[in-house]
Protein backbone atom coordinates (compact mmCIF):
# COMPACT_ATOMS: atom_id res chain seq x y z
CA UNK A 1 0.00 0.00 0.00
CA UNK A 2 1.01 3.44 -1.12
CA UNK A 3 0.16 7.01 0.63
CA UNK A 4 1.55 10.38 -0.65
CA UNK A 5 0.35 13.21 2.45
CA UNK A 6 1.17 16.15 4.42
CA UNK A 7 0.01 14.89 7.41
CA UNK A 8 2.38 13.00 9.30
CA UNK A 9 2.03 9.32 10.46
CA UNK A 10 1.93 7.20 13.69
CA UNK A 11 4.70 4.82 13.20
CA UNK A 12 3.19 2.29 15.53
CA UNK A 13 0.03 2.49 14.54
CA UNK A 14 1.01 1.93 10.98
CA UNK A 15 3.20 -1.11 11.80
CA UNK A 16 0.71 -2.96 14.37
CA UNK A 17 -1.91 -2.88 11.51
CA UNK A 18 0.02 -4.53 9.27
CA UNK A 19 1.24 -7.45 11.72
CA UNK A 20 -2.34 -7.61 12.54
CA UNK A 21 -4.85 -10.75 12.02
CA UNK A 22 -1.42 -12.40 10.15
CA UNK A 23 0.02 -14.79 12.33
CA UNK A 24 2.21 -15.89 9.09
CA UNK A 25 4.19 -12.98 9.31
CA UNK A 26 8.06 -13.69 11.06
CA UNK A 27 9.23 -10.64 10.40
CA UNK A 28 8.66 -6.99 10.02
CA UNK A 29 11.45 -4.33 9.14
CA UNK A 30 10.55 -0.56 8.67
CA UNK A 31 12.29 2.50 7.93
CA UNK A 32 11.80 6.09 8.86
CA UNK A 33 13.36 9.34 7.48
CA UNK A 34 13.58 12.51 9.38
CA UNK A 35 14.66 15.74 8.82
CA UNK A 36 17.61 16.56 10.35
CA UNK A 37 19.08 19.95 11.59
CA UNK A 38 21.75 20.20 9.68
CA UNK A 39 23.19 19.59 6.12
CA UNK A 40 26.95 20.07 5.64
CA UNK A 41 28.34 23.01 8.16
CA UNK A 42 24.88 24.89 8.34
CA UNK A 43 21.91 24.74 10.34
CA UNK A 44 18.40 24.05 8.78
CA UNK A 45 15.38 25.85 9.96
CA UNK A 46 12.75 23.60 7.90
CA UNK A 47 12.74 21.60 4.62
CA UNK A 48 10.02 21.67 1.77
CA UNK A 49 8.77 18.98 -0.33
CA UNK A 50 7.12 19.54 -3.22
CA UNK A 51 6.38 15.91 -5.30
CA UNK A 52 4.60 15.28 -9.02
CA UNK A 53 1.52 14.75 -8.23
CA UNK A 54 -0.06 11.39 -10.39
CA UNK A 55 3.59 10.12 -11.09
CA UNK A 56 4.15 9.91 -7.68
CA UNK A 57 1.97 7.35 -6.93
CA UNK A 58 2.58 5.62 -10.02
CA UNK A 59 6.24 5.54 -9.43
CA UNK A 60 5.97 4.44 -5.72
CA UNK A 61 3.29 1.79 -6.92
CA UNK A 62 5.76 0.99 -9.06
CA UNK A 63 8.44 0.33 -6.20
CA UNK A 64 6.06 -1.77 -4.40
CA UNK A 65 5.14 -3.83 -7.31
CA UNK A 66 9.23 -4.58 -7.63
CA UNK A 67 9.92 -5.69 -4.20
CA UNK A 68 6.70 -7.90 -4.36
CA UNK A 69 8.36 -9.18 -7.20
CA UNK A 70 11.71 -9.58 -6.30
CA UNK A 71 10.82 -11.13 -2.32
CA UNK A 72 7.88 -13.19 -1.12
CA UNK A 73 6.47 -10.76 1.16
CA UNK A 74 3.09 -10.25 3.26
CA UNK A 75 3.15 -6.77 3.33
CA UNK A 76 4.52 -3.76 2.05
CA UNK A 77 3.63 -0.06 2.77
CA UNK A 78 5.13 3.04 2.00
CA UNK A 79 4.20 6.09 3.09
CA UNK A 80 5.76 9.22 2.13
CA UNK A 81 4.96 13.28 3.21
CA UNK A 82 4.93 15.98 1.28
CA UNK A 83 5.00 20.12 2.35
CA UNK A 84 6.95 22.00 4.61
CA UNK A 85 8.53 19.95 7.26
CA UNK A 86 10.60 21.40 10.74
CA UNK A 87 13.71 19.72 11.84
CA UNK A 88 12.72 16.25 13.97
CA UNK A 89 10.07 15.83 11.28
CA UNK A 90 8.98 12.20 9.76
CA UNK A 91 9.33 12.44 5.88
CA UNK A 92 8.90 9.22 4.93
CA UNK A 93 7.94 5.38 6.38
CA UNK A 94 8.42 2.11 4.77
CA UNK A 95 7.24 -1.19 5.97
CA UNK A 96 7.86 -4.70 5.23
CA UNK A 97 6.26 -8.41 6.36
CA UNK A 98 7.45 -11.74 5.25
CA UNK A 99 7.63 -14.85 6.94
CA UNK A 100 10.89 -15.02 7.59
CA UNK A 101 13.38 -12.03 8.29
CA UNK A 102 15.64 -11.89 5.25
CA UNK A 103 13.02 -10.77 2.64
CA UNK A 104 11.54 -7.66 4.85
CA UNK A 105 15.05 -6.78 5.84
CA UNK A 106 16.15 -6.89 2.30
CA UNK A 107 13.15 -5.47 0.65
CA UNK A 108 12.94 -2.46 3.22
CA UNK A 109 16.20 -1.47 2.28
CA UNK A 110 16.05 -1.74 -1.54
CA UNK A 111 12.90 0.14 -1.13
CA UNK A 112 13.90 3.03 0.61
CA UNK A 113 17.51 2.89 -1.65
CA UNK A 114 15.03 2.86 -4.75
CA UNK A 115 13.01 5.83 -3.28
CA UNK A 116 15.73 8.20 -3.12
CA UNK A 117 16.25 8.52 -6.56
CA UNK A 118 13.02 7.19 -8.43
CA UNK A 119 10.57 8.79 -6.64
CA UNK A 120 9.66 12.38 -8.05
CA UNK A 121 10.26 14.05 -4.82
CA UNK A 122 12.34 17.65 -4.12
CA UNK A 123 13.80 19.19 -1.34
CA UNK A 124 14.05 22.98 -0.09
CA UNK A 125 16.27 23.45 2.49
CA UNK A 126 15.80 26.49 4.63
CA UNK A 127 19.19 27.78 5.19
CA UNK A 128 20.87 30.15 7.00
CA UNK A 129 22.40 31.08 3.67
CA UNK A 130 19.16 31.20 2.35
CA UNK A 131 17.04 28.28 0.08
CA UNK A 132 18.60 25.37 -1.44
CA UNK A 133 17.54 22.33 -3.49
CA UNK A 134 18.96 19.16 -2.11
CA UNK A 135 21.63 17.92 -4.50
CA UNK A 136 21.13 14.22 -5.55
CA UNK A 137 23.95 12.51 -3.92
CA UNK A 138 26.69 9.99 -5.86
CA UNK A 139 26.04 7.49 -3.34
CA UNK A 140 22.59 7.23 -3.40
CA UNK A 141 22.82 6.88 -6.98
CA UNK A 142 25.49 4.03 -6.25
CA UNK A 143 23.24 2.25 -3.45
CA UNK A 144 20.26 2.64 -5.87
CA UNK A 145 22.29 0.71 -8.26
CA UNK A 146 22.60 -2.24 -6.48
CA UNK A 147 19.71 -3.37 -6.95
CA UNK A 148 20.08 -3.15 -10.65
CA UNK B 1 1.21 20.72 -24.61
CA UNK B 2 1.70 20.32 -20.74
CA UNK B 3 4.77 21.49 -19.29
CA UNK B 4 5.54 21.35 -15.99
CA UNK B 5 9.04 22.09 -14.01
CA UNK B 6 10.61 20.82 -10.66
CA UNK B 7 12.75 21.40 -8.24
CA UNK B 8 15.67 23.93 -9.11
CA UNK B 9 14.74 24.04 -12.93
CA UNK B 10 10.79 25.19 -11.54
CA UNK B 11 13.19 27.79 -9.40
CA UNK B 12 14.72 28.99 -12.11
CA UNK B 13 11.70 29.27 -14.40
CA UNK B 14 9.92 30.71 -11.93
CA UNK B 15 6.60 28.90 -12.78
CA UNK B 16 5.50 25.30 -12.17
CA UNK B 17 3.18 24.62 -15.33
CA UNK B 18 2.47 26.04 -18.74
CA UNK B 19 0.54 25.44 -21.73
CA UNK B 20 2.64 25.72 -24.89
CA UNK B 21 2.27 25.58 -28.80
CA UNK B 22 6.15 24.80 -29.55
CA UNK B 23 7.04 25.39 -33.46
CA UNK B 24 6.83 22.64 -35.83
CA UNK B 25 10.86 21.84 -35.05
CA UNK B 26 9.90 20.67 -31.60
CA UNK B 27 9.67 17.09 -31.88
CA UNK B 28 11.37 15.81 -29.08
CA UNK B 29 12.55 16.49 -25.62
CA UNK B 30 16.23 17.94 -26.40
CA UNK B 31 14.30 20.36 -29.37
CA UNK B 32 11.48 21.54 -26.69
CA UNK B 33 14.62 22.57 -24.47
CA UNK B 34 16.68 24.13 -27.34
CA UNK B 35 13.80 26.08 -28.23
CA UNK B 36 12.57 26.92 -24.61
CA UNK B 37 15.88 28.39 -23.73
CA UNK B 38 14.97 31.22 -25.78
CA UNK B 39 12.34 31.68 -23.87
CA UNK B 40 14.00 34.45 -21.52
CA UNK B 41 17.03 34.42 -19.35
CA UNK B 42 15.47 31.98 -16.28
CA UNK B 43 15.02 29.22 -18.71
CA UNK B 44 18.40 29.95 -20.24
CA UNK B 45 19.33 29.48 -16.44
CA UNK B 46 17.25 26.15 -15.82
CA UNK B 47 18.40 24.67 -19.01
CA UNK B 48 21.93 25.62 -18.62
CA UNK B 49 23.37 22.47 -17.22
CA UNK B 50 21.65 19.36 -19.69
CA UNK B 51 23.57 16.75 -17.64
CA UNK B 52 21.62 17.68 -14.95
CA UNK B 53 17.87 17.57 -16.44
CA UNK B 54 15.64 15.05 -15.56
CA UNK B 55 12.55 13.93 -18.00
CA UNK B 56 9.28 12.90 -17.45
CA UNK B 57 7.34 12.04 -20.49
CA UNK B 58 3.49 11.56 -19.31
CA UNK B 59 4.77 10.85 -15.55
CA UNK B 60 7.17 7.86 -16.97
CA UNK B 61 11.03 8.96 -16.64
CA UNK B 62 11.41 9.31 -20.28
CA UNK B 63 15.16 9.91 -22.16
CA UNK B 64 16.02 13.15 -23.62
CA UNK B 65 15.35 12.32 -27.00
CA UNK B 66 11.58 10.96 -26.67
CA UNK B 67 9.31 12.02 -29.34
CA UNK B 68 6.80 14.39 -28.06
CA UNK B 69 3.41 16.15 -29.64
CA UNK B 70 0.83 18.58 -28.15
CA UNK B 71 -1.29 15.70 -26.61
CA UNK B 72 1.80 15.38 -23.95
CA UNK B 73 2.47 15.74 -20.44
CA UNK B 74 6.68 17.13 -20.49
CA UNK B 75 8.02 17.16 -17.47
CA UNK B 76 11.67 18.82 -16.82
CA UNK B 77 13.35 18.55 -13.35
CA UNK B 78 16.17 18.49 -11.97
CA UNK B 79 17.53 14.51 -10.05
CA UNK B 80 14.97 13.31 -8.10
CA UNK B 81 15.69 13.24 -3.79
CA UNK B 82 13.15 11.35 -2.53
CA UNK B 83 13.24 9.05 1.00
CA UNK C 1 19.73 0.05 25.70
CA UNK C 2 18.92 -3.67 26.20
CA UNK C 3 15.98 -5.03 27.60
CA UNK C 4 14.96 -8.59 28.56
CA UNK C 5 11.63 -9.00 29.80
CA UNK C 6 8.71 -10.90 29.44
CA UNK C 7 6.22 -8.12 28.76
CA UNK C 8 5.29 -6.97 25.06
CA UNK C 9 6.84 -4.00 23.57
CA UNK C 10 5.04 -0.89 22.09
CA UNK C 11 6.76 -0.47 19.27
CA UNK C 12 5.56 2.90 18.19
CA UNK C 13 6.44 4.42 21.30
CA UNK C 14 10.08 2.30 21.37
CA UNK C 15 10.60 4.09 18.03
CA UNK C 16 9.37 7.41 18.79
CA UNK C 17 11.34 7.81 21.88
CA UNK C 18 14.43 7.15 20.06
CA UNK C 19 14.01 9.56 17.37
CA UNK C 20 12.54 12.70 19.90
CA UNK C 21 14.81 15.63 21.04
CA UNK C 22 17.55 14.31 18.75
CA UNK C 23 17.18 16.41 15.34
CA UNK C 24 20.80 14.70 14.80
CA UNK C 25 18.58 11.94 13.54
CA UNK C 26 18.44 10.95 9.82
CA UNK C 27 17.12 7.34 9.98
CA UNK C 28 15.73 5.06 12.30
CA UNK C 29 15.41 1.65 11.18
CA UNK C 30 13.83 -1.24 12.81
CA UNK C 31 13.38 -5.11 12.87
CA UNK C 32 10.16 -6.84 14.77
CA UNK C 33 10.14 -10.59 14.93
CA UNK C 34 6.86 -12.93 15.56
CA UNK C 35 5.77 -16.16 16.08
CA UNK C 36 4.38 -17.58 13.42
CA UNK C 37 1.51 -20.24 13.59
CA UNK C 38 3.08 -23.27 11.72
CA UNK C 39 6.64 -24.22 11.65
CA UNK C 40 7.05 -26.66 8.45
CA UNK C 41 3.25 -27.85 7.56
CA UNK C 42 2.84 -28.46 11.49
CA UNK C 43 0.29 -25.43 13.17
CA UNK C 44 1.43 -23.96 16.15
CA UNK C 45 -0.20 -23.11 19.24
CA UNK C 46 2.10 -21.80 21.37
CA UNK C 47 5.92 -20.83 21.68
CA UNK C 48 7.95 -20.90 25.01
CA UNK C 49 11.43 -18.58 24.88
CA UNK C 50 13.61 -19.85 27.56
CA UNK C 51 17.06 -17.83 27.90
CA UNK C 52 19.65 -17.73 29.76
CA UNK C 53 19.60 -14.84 32.99
CA UNK C 54 22.84 -13.46 33.17
CA UNK C 55 24.53 -14.26 30.37
CA UNK C 56 21.90 -12.70 27.54
CA UNK C 57 22.46 -9.42 29.23
CA UNK C 58 26.14 -9.45 28.56
CA UNK C 59 25.39 -11.26 25.30
CA UNK C 60 22.72 -8.44 23.93
CA UNK C 61 25.50 -5.88 25.63
CA UNK C 62 28.34 -7.17 23.15
CA UNK C 63 25.88 -6.65 20.10
CA UNK C 64 25.35 -3.75 21.17
CA UNK C 65 28.85 -2.80 21.35
CA UNK C 66 29.70 -4.41 18.51
CA UNK C 67 27.64 -2.43 16.66
CA UNK C 68 28.68 0.72 18.10
CA UNK C 69 32.44 0.12 17.19
CA UNK C 70 30.97 -0.89 13.34
CA UNK C 71 28.89 1.79 12.44
CA UNK C 72 28.16 5.96 13.53
CA UNK C 73 24.98 5.25 15.26
CA UNK C 74 23.10 7.63 17.64
CA UNK C 75 20.84 5.38 19.29
CA UNK C 76 20.62 1.06 19.31
CA UNK C 77 17.84 -0.61 21.38
CA UNK C 78 17.18 -4.28 21.65
CA UNK C 79 14.38 -5.68 23.81
CA UNK C 80 14.27 -9.69 23.54
CA UNK C 81 11.36 -11.32 25.42
CA UNK C 82 11.06 -14.59 26.89
CA UNK C 83 8.72 -16.91 28.46
CA UNK C 84 5.13 -18.46 26.77
CA UNK C 85 3.96 -16.20 23.51
CA UNK C 86 1.13 -17.02 21.33
CA UNK C 87 1.39 -16.29 17.41
CA UNK C 88 1.49 -13.21 16.38
CA UNK C 89 2.91 -12.48 19.73
CA UNK C 90 6.33 -9.60 19.22
CA UNK C 91 9.28 -11.72 20.36
CA UNK C 92 11.83 -9.31 19.54
CA UNK C 93 12.82 -5.49 18.73
CA UNK C 94 15.81 -4.17 16.98
CA UNK C 95 15.63 -0.17 16.63
CA UNK C 96 18.76 1.54 15.44
CA UNK C 97 19.17 5.21 14.27
CA UNK C 98 21.69 7.29 12.68
CA UNK C 99 22.67 10.40 10.93
CA UNK C 100 21.99 8.73 6.95
CA UNK C 101 20.20 5.76 6.95
CA UNK C 102 22.68 3.24 5.78
CA UNK C 103 23.97 2.69 8.99
CA UNK C 104 20.90 2.70 10.45
CA UNK C 105 19.96 -0.10 8.15
CA UNK C 106 23.03 -2.28 7.87
CA UNK C 107 23.13 -2.51 11.71
CA UNK C 108 20.05 -3.31 12.33
CA UNK C 109 20.59 -6.14 9.97
CA UNK C 110 23.68 -7.50 11.61
CA UNK C 111 22.12 -7.35 14.94
CA UNK C 112 19.30 -9.32 14.23
CA UNK C 113 21.41 -11.99 12.11
CA UNK C 114 24.05 -12.11 15.24
CA UNK C 115 20.62 -11.99 17.96
CA UNK C 116 20.11 -15.53 15.92
CA UNK C 117 23.05 -17.29 16.94
CA UNK C 118 24.57 -15.59 19.36
CA UNK C 119 21.89 -14.45 21.77
CA UNK C 120 21.32 -17.45 24.25
CA UNK C 121 17.41 -18.04 23.71
CA UNK C 122 15.92 -21.06 23.15
CA UNK C 123 12.87 -22.14 21.61
CA UNK C 124 10.13 -24.30 22.56
CA UNK C 125 7.22 -24.82 20.01
CA UNK C 126 4.08 -26.22 21.36
CA UNK C 127 3.18 -28.20 17.78
CA UNK C 128 -0.01 -30.41 17.02
CA UNK C 129 2.46 -33.35 17.19
CA UNK C 130 3.95 -32.27 20.79
CA UNK C 131 6.69 -29.95 22.39
CA UNK C 132 9.63 -29.63 20.02
CA UNK C 133 12.72 -27.66 20.20
CA UNK C 134 13.59 -25.02 17.75
CA UNK C 135 16.73 -26.17 15.70
CA UNK C 136 19.31 -23.79 15.04
CA UNK C 137 19.10 -23.00 10.63
CA UNK C 138 22.14 -23.38 8.48
CA UNK C 139 20.84 -19.79 6.78
CA UNK C 140 21.33 -18.38 10.08
CA UNK C 141 24.68 -19.75 10.89
CA UNK C 142 25.53 -18.22 7.11
CA UNK C 143 23.44 -14.57 7.59
CA UNK C 144 25.96 -14.59 11.17
CA UNK C 145 28.93 -15.35 9.52
CA UNK C 146 28.46 -12.90 6.14
CA UNK C 147 29.25 -10.30 9.13
CA UNK C 148 32.66 -11.82 10.73
CA UNK D 1 30.52 -26.51 40.23
CA UNK D 2 27.32 -25.07 39.22
CA UNK D 3 26.06 -26.62 36.17
CA UNK D 4 23.03 -25.13 33.64
CA UNK D 5 21.27 -26.89 30.82
CA UNK D 6 19.23 -25.58 28.53
CA UNK D 7 17.17 -26.23 25.36
CA UNK D 8 16.75 -29.38 24.72
CA UNK D 9 19.93 -30.62 26.69
CA UNK D 10 17.77 -29.38 29.38
CA UNK D 11 14.71 -31.56 28.50
CA UNK D 12 16.72 -34.53 28.08
CA UNK D 13 18.14 -34.14 31.31
CA UNK D 14 14.81 -33.32 33.06
CA UNK D 15 16.87 -30.44 35.59
CA UNK D 16 18.05 -27.11 34.72
CA UNK D 17 20.73 -26.29 37.28
CA UNK D 18 22.96 -28.57 39.64
CA UNK D 19 25.47 -28.30 41.96
CA UNK D 20 27.95 -30.81 41.33
CA UNK D 21 31.46 -32.29 43.04
CA UNK D 22 33.19 -34.12 40.12
CA UNK D 23 36.14 -36.19 40.67
CA UNK D 24 39.55 -35.29 39.71
CA UNK D 25 39.63 -36.37 36.53
CA UNK D 26 37.66 -33.82 35.56
CA UNK D 27 39.25 -30.72 34.36
CA UNK D 28 37.65 -29.52 31.14
CA UNK D 29 34.25 -29.37 29.93
CA UNK D 30 35.11 -32.12 27.58
CA UNK D 31 35.59 -34.73 30.73
CA UNK D 32 33.08 -33.40 32.61
CA UNK D 33 30.33 -34.53 29.78
CA UNK D 34 32.06 -37.45 29.70
CA UNK D 35 31.38 -38.22 33.50
CA UNK D 36 27.63 -37.00 33.47
CA UNK D 37 27.26 -39.36 30.59
CA UNK D 38 27.54 -42.14 33.46
CA UNK D 39 25.26 -40.29 35.46
CA UNK D 40 22.21 -41.54 33.45
CA UNK D 41 19.73 -42.13 30.26
CA UNK D 42 18.89 -39.04 30.24
CA UNK D 43 22.57 -37.63 30.55
CA UNK D 44 23.79 -39.78 28.15
CA UNK D 45 20.63 -39.30 25.87
CA UNK D 46 21.67 -35.27 25.90
CA UNK D 47 25.57 -35.73 25.30
CA UNK D 48 24.90 -38.15 22.68
CA UNK D 49 25.75 -35.57 19.72
CA UNK D 50 28.70 -33.76 20.69
CA UNK D 51 29.15 -31.72 17.80
CA UNK D 52 25.74 -30.58 18.55
CA UNK D 53 26.89 -29.26 22.12
CA UNK D 54 27.44 -25.17 22.96
CA UNK D 55 28.71 -24.45 26.04
CA UNK D 56 29.32 -21.38 28.19
CA UNK D 57 31.89 -21.15 31.28
CA UNK D 58 31.41 -17.96 33.54
CA UNK D 59 28.58 -16.57 31.49
CA UNK D 60 30.82 -16.59 27.86
CA UNK D 61 30.62 -19.02 25.17
CA UNK D 62 33.70 -20.94 25.41
CA UNK D 63 35.10 -24.49 23.44
CA UNK D 64 35.21 -27.69 24.61
CA UNK D 65 38.39 -28.05 25.82
CA UNK D 66 38.16 -25.05 28.31
CA UNK D 67 39.71 -26.23 31.62
CA UNK D 68 37.43 -25.95 34.31
CA UNK D 69 37.42 -25.74 38.48
CA UNK D 70 34.68 -26.15 41.20
CA UNK D 71 34.13 -21.97 41.06
CA UNK D 72 32.85 -21.93 37.63
CA UNK D 73 29.54 -21.43 36.27
CA UNK D 74 29.36 -23.68 33.51
CA UNK D 75 26.62 -24.07 31.04
CA UNK D 76 25.59 -26.94 28.53
CA UNK D 77 22.88 -26.28 26.20
CA UNK D 78 21.80 -26.87 22.17
CA UNK D 79 22.74 -24.07 19.59
CA UNK D 80 20.91 -20.94 20.41
CA UNK D 81 18.16 -19.72 18.53
CA UNK D 82 17.28 -16.16 19.54
CA UNK D 83 15.79 -13.45 17.58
Amino acid sequence: MIRVQTEDFDIGAEITRIGADNTEIGGLASFVGLVRDYAGDEKISAMTLEHYPGMTEKELFKLETEARERWDLQEVLIVHRYGRLKPGDRIVLVVTASAHRKASLESCQFLIDWLKTKAPFWKLEDRESGAKWVDSREQDTVAADKWV
Amino acid sequence: MQVLYFGWVKSRIGISKETLSPPLEVTNVVTLIDWLKGQGDGYAAAFNDAASLRVAVNQEVAPLDTVISDDDEVAIFSPMTGG
